[in-house]
């Protein structure tokens, strides 16, 4: 493959291609309509630089221990199917799942009950700055120490990972309902819980969503690196250490797009979500 | 601070309309809202006395206390000094015991519920049943003019549209005292005198006690059976004018002499508290 | 209304519920190192057949060499220890780990500022780029950090990059994230209405990026730095470990649980959050700077 | 002077005294070099260093180099330092567990990354199906498993994480050990590897040569004086988490896997040490670290010929 | 469809305010926005002529078109169909050479920008130096009454101050045609004669073209040289009325016959159109 590069024609050609690519792109973002246009755009540009990745991957003739081609990791992926299954199932199946619902729930009902205490929210908000600056990487050798090396370590630093991001948002979304729709509910002498109910959430809606969505990747990127202090013999962060360890880096590149497919879908999915529940938002409106 | 006209307030004048009961009652009333640098005297001793039934538009310059004045009627703002009574009773009380309906300048429609979701919230907080609920907002809603419309959402609207939402949500409450904000603020001409002609109507009909901002001469002299004029820099009452036009009106109104002198009244009072 | 608060007032506003929140959290601790601490102590420290006192055994949970969690005056002994009696250039001075994880934290700080604002211009300008760029950024922040780390350095190292430059790489990648975000959608704040103004002035495009769409976002970027110099604080601490752990608290932590010693992963941790709070009161304090130069919006 | 570069698998300690040593003795210097030592750690595959052109010579464990060569970075063992193997199984009497009969239905903690497979042929060895008569978690990097009752037993290095184990205050009568040396399942641990494609520069052998001949000397000069390759280590810990008194235990410990340490035997690998080690790697379970026996390319002893000039 | 009235617009009437030299030529445009449904016809055929220095009014109910019709002459929005030209030229180039001065139904002031840089803003835009960027801004800020709150920040203003604001920040460009959306909208009545009669006063002295949407008949009869009625639904030219009142105006002109009568013709015009 050496030989290509030396090739005089090479760099020109590659120029060349990167050119149709941007181009082709470019083509397909100016497409009008449609709401799949910017999924396929997005994919289309994916799929250019999977193509120059494996081309200069194999021109440069880049060692696989550093960074292996494309094709090496699809195929890798295809070998180990039941492996990276059993892999998904123990980390999102298990920690990022149930951590993710355990911190992003008891943000909220904390951030709920606290709604009616500034006191505690002063308290509350500047000790919740002070935790958001430690690290995972602190935290998960802790957990693993007090949790054992089973999932619950890992959804205990996913829970602490959540959580505050969605008591932040949670507050301060409870505070957007605007001045004049609260005066409103006031003069209908409603009560707390209605006032709630009926307008509080509804308009931090979109804030809740938010946490939400940063929640579930923070939530991922937690799990799998907890797994690296500690681990049954399955699990994407398992996967990762061991097999970076042995070299087997298309493996180690497929628990990554394992990870990385599941976070974009999960966020996606939520996105999803979030225009259906709230249709209302002027940001969902505009489509 | 000459409001001398607001002292024979006690007494209710002698118009068929005017009921005795009293609906409002603010006494020597001041609010001063603590700022920054100085204090601003939104309000300064005021004496407002309105009778149950009455439609009273308080008209002047921006900034004089119109809306603060409203806000302390309806126990959305504190008075620094004095007493206002409510129905016998404090704002407070008046307000728990689901006395006002108050039309905001803005419409502060709920954007997650449709139309006929928001004409029905008030309702629903009173505790009335689903289907009551509804065949009263539909009513109220055709009575505005918005049959066919109970199934949009607010933003799908213009704002004229929003608006009426809003006053129909307000009456379908059926509050004892009706607040009203500049409700036609952002309307046409057009539009907005046919609104001005459905609300005298409705309250022709229903006798609500109705308290009404404006800032269009015509719409306060079409509109009121009372005009308290005010004036800023402290937020005082210059005038209180008693309307002389009968009960029964229509547009054609406005362009007889009594319309036009009882405006005139209006302007050269505005003018005075203009500086 | 809170400019009116005099000093002892705005103190017993703001502080004391910090100070109330702080004391409860104190006590939490020390119930939980009692409590987690207390099997140890029973099998590793007490002796079982001579038998012991309650109080010998919280006594034993609160000096323990290698308890599960240990009680704050450990780590505020260990803090004081590490502060006072080795010189500031020392490697067993905390102080020093502190400059060197804030080293590239700044700098990747800085570096994922520039890419999230030149990323976010871009976007905001380029319709191609919108579709095809932001959900890839998106799925970039789904890929574990620890995982490529290594490999990051390894090619950047061949590439020529060393020393803090690497670290500050890694930093830099979780810290654009926020600032790309915050700053599409600042850039995108201005009504229709305000566009069109600069519409009708026939403003150029660079025009309209400086004069209106920048100062609009400012009050967007401000609170995605905030979280930004945050993430690269994690980014430079986990950049720290596949750098061979030789210096800075992600070091600090990573040889603290090697060596077993909790507590120095806990004086590590307390000062990580005391450096993450001292960089967010930083851009905070630059930010109260920046909008008051503006008249306080 | 020429330039070399070292890349360690672990973080600064007494398992890598020889180096250190010879740096802060000299010796490098003396022999004309200027020697670059990296500190390693859980997170640095040193192969990896290596084929990012990193490092010109890495520290490993045969059984990730084998694995490494296979997965195309032709690494090529030039010296074996440790001759003896210090990986065993520490577990607590307490939880059980008398001799290897009685693992069955525990918990076991195995450091991954290659060191698995030694593990999966004595289990093998043994009878016991991984799957569901023992529980595998897979270890961090600290003895934390055995000391919160996680696991009956972990890997430990004798030099190492077995003492952390006595330091955080189990007493030594209450624990079991079982060396991998003695199981006959035991692997080839710090070796000195480079590219293969090097070895046909005759500059570079003879620049390695000088490297792996002053590097012994260190670590001769480390396993006589304990007490010194201490206080080399600490000072070249950048983190400032080594002790003395832990690394001079440490330094004690390694030498006796250094069984050559003073003789003219340091570093030479035995080809039926090689042997040995790739016959258990071969034999580990259904995923084997390597498919097919790597051969003698895998291993030169140029290097530690120029060394003895 | 009848505009009647508005064909013999290409022969400009005989009034002397009206230069001969055309400033707005609009012929047969229509505009059409695609909505989610149907096609909403928001133009439909619209045919203008404005000559230079003329104030011209459009005035019609809400939907109509009026702000539409504004947003194609300024180059805000594509015509579907027919022919626009500003100066003799597109709308486009029109904008490049800076023709127009817009003023919002909003202020649209930027809050990080103190009053004087707000006015400064398309000075800049344009290239001016500071010093006389500066001046220029001064001048107009004297002009609406603003002088001594150059160094204020907009939220420090009452909304009348800040849409006063807004108009100086136009006219400082020194625009050829002045294109002011409701701009008194938001006011109350005596600040809004007040600024009513400093627009005339402006206009007077410097006969730009102004093109002035208003949803008060008083105000686009004392202002206009000529009223454009309009009508929705498809949004439409109903009538075109060239003032037959002199270029002098003052406020007391509002109680005379000729502007009630022509009140009253614009009141029908609007009425005609309204259903
Ligand atoms: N929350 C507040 N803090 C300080 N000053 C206030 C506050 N609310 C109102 N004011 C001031 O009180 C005065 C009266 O305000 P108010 O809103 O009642 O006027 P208004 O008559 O309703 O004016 P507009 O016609 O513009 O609505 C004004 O000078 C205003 O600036
Ligand atoms: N962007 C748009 N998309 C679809 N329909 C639009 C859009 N803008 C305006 N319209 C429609 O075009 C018609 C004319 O609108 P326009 O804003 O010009 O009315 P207007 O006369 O200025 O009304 P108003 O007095 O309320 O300002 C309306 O029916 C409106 O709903
Ligand atoms: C991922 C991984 N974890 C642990 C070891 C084992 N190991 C090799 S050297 C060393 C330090 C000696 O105490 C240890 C613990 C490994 N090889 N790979
Ligand atoms: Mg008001
Ligand atoms: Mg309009």
């Amino acid at each position: 493959m050496t030989e290509s590069v030396t090739s005089m024609w090479f760099w020109p050609g590659m120029l060349l291609l990167a050119l149709v690519a941007g181009y082709s792109v470019y083509r397909m973002a100016a497409v009008q309509g449609a709401r799949w246009v910017g999924m396929a755009t997005a994919a289309l540009f994916g799929v250019w630089v999977v193509l120059f990745w494996e081309i200069l991957v194999r021109a440069l003739d880049v060692p696989r221990v550093l960074l292996p081609a494309p094709s090496l990791v699809m195929g890798s992926m295809v070998d180990h199917a039941p492996k990276l299954w059993g892999d998904f199932v123990q980390t999102v199946g298990k920690a990022v799942v149930i951590g993710w619902a355990l911190g992003c729930g008891s943000g909220f009902l904390v951030a709920v009950a606290i709604d009616r205490m500034p006191f505690l929210q002063r308290g509350l908000l500047p000790v919740a700055s002070l935790t958001s600056a430690i690290p995972l990487v602190g935290v998960a050798p802790i957990a693993v120490m007090w949790f054992g090396f089973e999932w619950p370590s890992k959804a205990a630093v996913v829970v602490l990972m959540t959580f505050f991001p969605m008591l932040v948002s949670t507050l301060a979304g409870l505070k957007a309902a605007g001045k004049l729709e609260r005066e409103l509910m006031y003069s209908y002498a409603a009560s707390y819980t209605r006032t709630l109910l009926a307008l509080r959430l509804p308009a931090a809606l979109p804030f809740i969503f938010g946490a939400l969505k940063v929640n579930a990747t923070l939530a991922l990127i937690g799990a799998i690196v907890a797994e690296f202090f500690g681990s049954p013999t399955s699990g994407l962060g398992f996967r990762i250490s061991t097999e970076a360890a042995r070299m087997n880096m298309p493996l180690v590149w497929g628990a990554i797009v394992v990870a990385a497919v599941t976070g974009s879908l999960a966020y996606a999915l939520l996105v999803q979500l979030e225009r259906r529940a709230a249709f209302w938002h002027p940001s969902v409106r505009e489509g | 601070m000459n409001h001398s006209e607001s002292t024979h307030l006690g007494t209710a004048p002698s118009q068929t309309h005017l009921q005795q009961r009293t609906a409002v009652e603010v006494r020597n009333a001041s609010v001063i809202y603590q700022t920054a640098d100085t204090p601003v005297h939104a309000l300064s001793d005021i004496d407002l006395h309105i009778a149950e039934g009455e439609f009273v538009s308080l008209i002047g310059p921006s900034g004089c206390g119109k809306t603060t004045l409203m806000r302390v009627i309806a126990d959305l703002e504190h008075i620094s000094a004095g007493e206002v009574l409510v129905n016998g009773v404090s704002p407070h009380d008046a307000r728990l015991a689901r006395a006002y309906g108050y039309v905001f300048q803005a419409p502060a429609l709920f954007p997650w519920r449709n139309v006929l979701a928001n004409v029905t919230l008030p309702l629903q907080i009173q505790g009335k049943g689903k289907a009551e609920a509804k065949r009263i907002a539909m009513e109220h809603l055709e009575r505005v003019g918005l049959k066919g419309f109970e199934g949009k959402y607010p933003w799908q609207l213009s704002g004229g549209m929003q608006q009426r939402v809003s006053i129909a949500r307000a009456l379908s409450f059926e509050p004892k005292i009706l607040m009203m904000d500049e409700p036609f603020g952002a309307l046409d001409e057009i539009t907005r005198d046919r609104l001005n002609e459905q609300l005298q109507q409705l309250w022709q009909r229903e006798r609500r006690t109705v308290v009404f901002v404006t800032h269009s001469i015509a719409e306060a002299v079409y509109l009121s059976t009372k005009i308290v004029v005010m004036s800023p820099r402290p937020g005082r009452i210059v005038k209180v004018i008693d309307s002389p036009l009968p009960d029964e009106r229509h547009l054609g109104l406005r362009d007889t002499p009594a319309f036009m002198e009882l405006a005139h009244e209006v302007r050269e009072a505005l003018a005075d508290g203009h500086h | 209304m809170a400019t009116t608060r005099s000093l002892p007032q705005r103190l017993v506003h703001d502080w004391l519920p910090v100070a109330v929140v702080l004391l409860a959290v104190l006590i939490a601790w020390y119930v939980a190192a009692w409590g987690l601490n207390a099997q140890g102590a029973i099998e590793r420290v007490l002796d079982e057949e001579a038998g012991y006192t309650q109080m010998e055994l919280f006594e034993a949970t609160m000096t323990m060499e290698r308890p599960l969690m240990p009680a704050p005056h450990q780590v505020a002994m260990d803090f004081y220890e590490s502060l006072t009696e080795w010189p500031i250039d020392s490697p067993r001075n905390l102080i020093y780990h502190v400059i060197v994880t804030g080293q590239s934290t700044l700098l990747g700080f800085a570096m994922g500022t520039a890419l999230g604002l030149v990323l976010s211009v871009l976007i905001v300008h380029s319709r191609t780029l919108d579709k095809a760029l932001l959900p890839w950024i998106v799925a970039s922040q789904t890929v574990p950090v620890l995982a490529i780390a290594p490999i990051v350095l390894v090619i950047l190292g061949s590439l020529g990059f060393a020393g803090t430059a690497p670290k500050a790489v890694i930093a830099m990648y979780l810290c654009f994230f926020p600032v790309t975000v915050a700053m599409v959608q600042g850039l995108r704040s201005p009504q229709k209405i305000e566009t069109e103004m600069m519409h009708t002035y026939a403003a150029s495009r660079w025009q309209s990026l400086w004069l209106l769409r920048l100062p609009a976002a400012l009050p967007f970027l401000f609170p995605a730095l905030r979280v930004g110099v945050a993430a690269g604080l994690v980014g430079a601490m986990v950049a720290e470990l596949p750098t061979g752990a030789q210096a800075g608290l992600g070091a600090r932590l990573l040889t603290g649980s090697y060596y077993g010693q909790t507590t120095q992963i806990w004086s590590a941790l307390v000062m990580s959050a005391l450096l993450g709070l001292a960089l967010t009161g930083i851009v905070a304090g630059v930010e109260r700077l920046v909008l008051r130069s503006r008249g306080g919006v | 002077a020429d330039k070399v570069t070292v890349q360690l698998k672990w973080v600064p300690q007494a398992q890598f005294a020889g180096y250190y040593m010879a740096a802060a003795k000299g010796f490098y210097k003396d022999a004309g070099l200027e020697v670059t030592i990296k500190p390693g750690g859980p997170d640095i595959a040193p192969t990896q260093v290596i084929a990012g052109k990193q490092a010109d010579i890495v520290v490993d464990w045969m059984p990730s180099a084998l694995a490494a060569r296979e997965a195309g970075v032709p690494l090529v063992n030039v010296a074996q330092v440790f001759n003896q193997s210090g990986l065993m199984l520490t577990c607590k009497k307490a939880s059980g567990v008398a001799s290897p009969k009685d693992f069955k239905g525990k918990t076991l903690g195995v450091w991954y990354g290659g060191n698995e497979y030694p593990f999966l042929n004595w289990m093998g060895k043994l009878g016991l199906k991984t799957d569901s008569d023992i529980k595998i978690l897979k270890q961090g990097f600290n003895v934390d498993p055995l000391l919160q009752n996680q696991a009956a037993c972990i890997s430990t290095m004798i030099y190492n994480e077995y003492w952390q184990v006595v330091d955080a205050g189990v007493k030594e009568k209450d624990l079991v050990t079982f060396f991998y040396e003695k199981e006959g399942v035991a692997t080839l641990e710090d070796g000195l590897y480079v590219l293969e494609d090097n070895l046909k520069d005759a500059a570079f052998v003879a620049k390695m040569g000088k490297f792996l001949k002053a590097t012994l000397k260190g670590w001769d000069a480390a396993v006589k004086d304990p007490e010194g390759a201490a206080k080399a280590v600490v000072a070249a810990d950048t983190s400032g988490s080594a002790s003395l008194k832990v690394q001079k235990r440490q330094m004690e410990n390694v030498a006796k896997l250094i069984t050559n340490a003073g003789t003219k035997k340091i570093g030479y690998l035995e080809p039926a040490a090689y042997e040995r080690t790739v016959k258990v790697l071969l034999a580990g379970g259904s995923d084997p670290v390597i498919k097919k026996d790597p051969g003698k390319a895998a291993y030169s002893h140029a290097i530690y010929d120029a060394a003895q000039k």
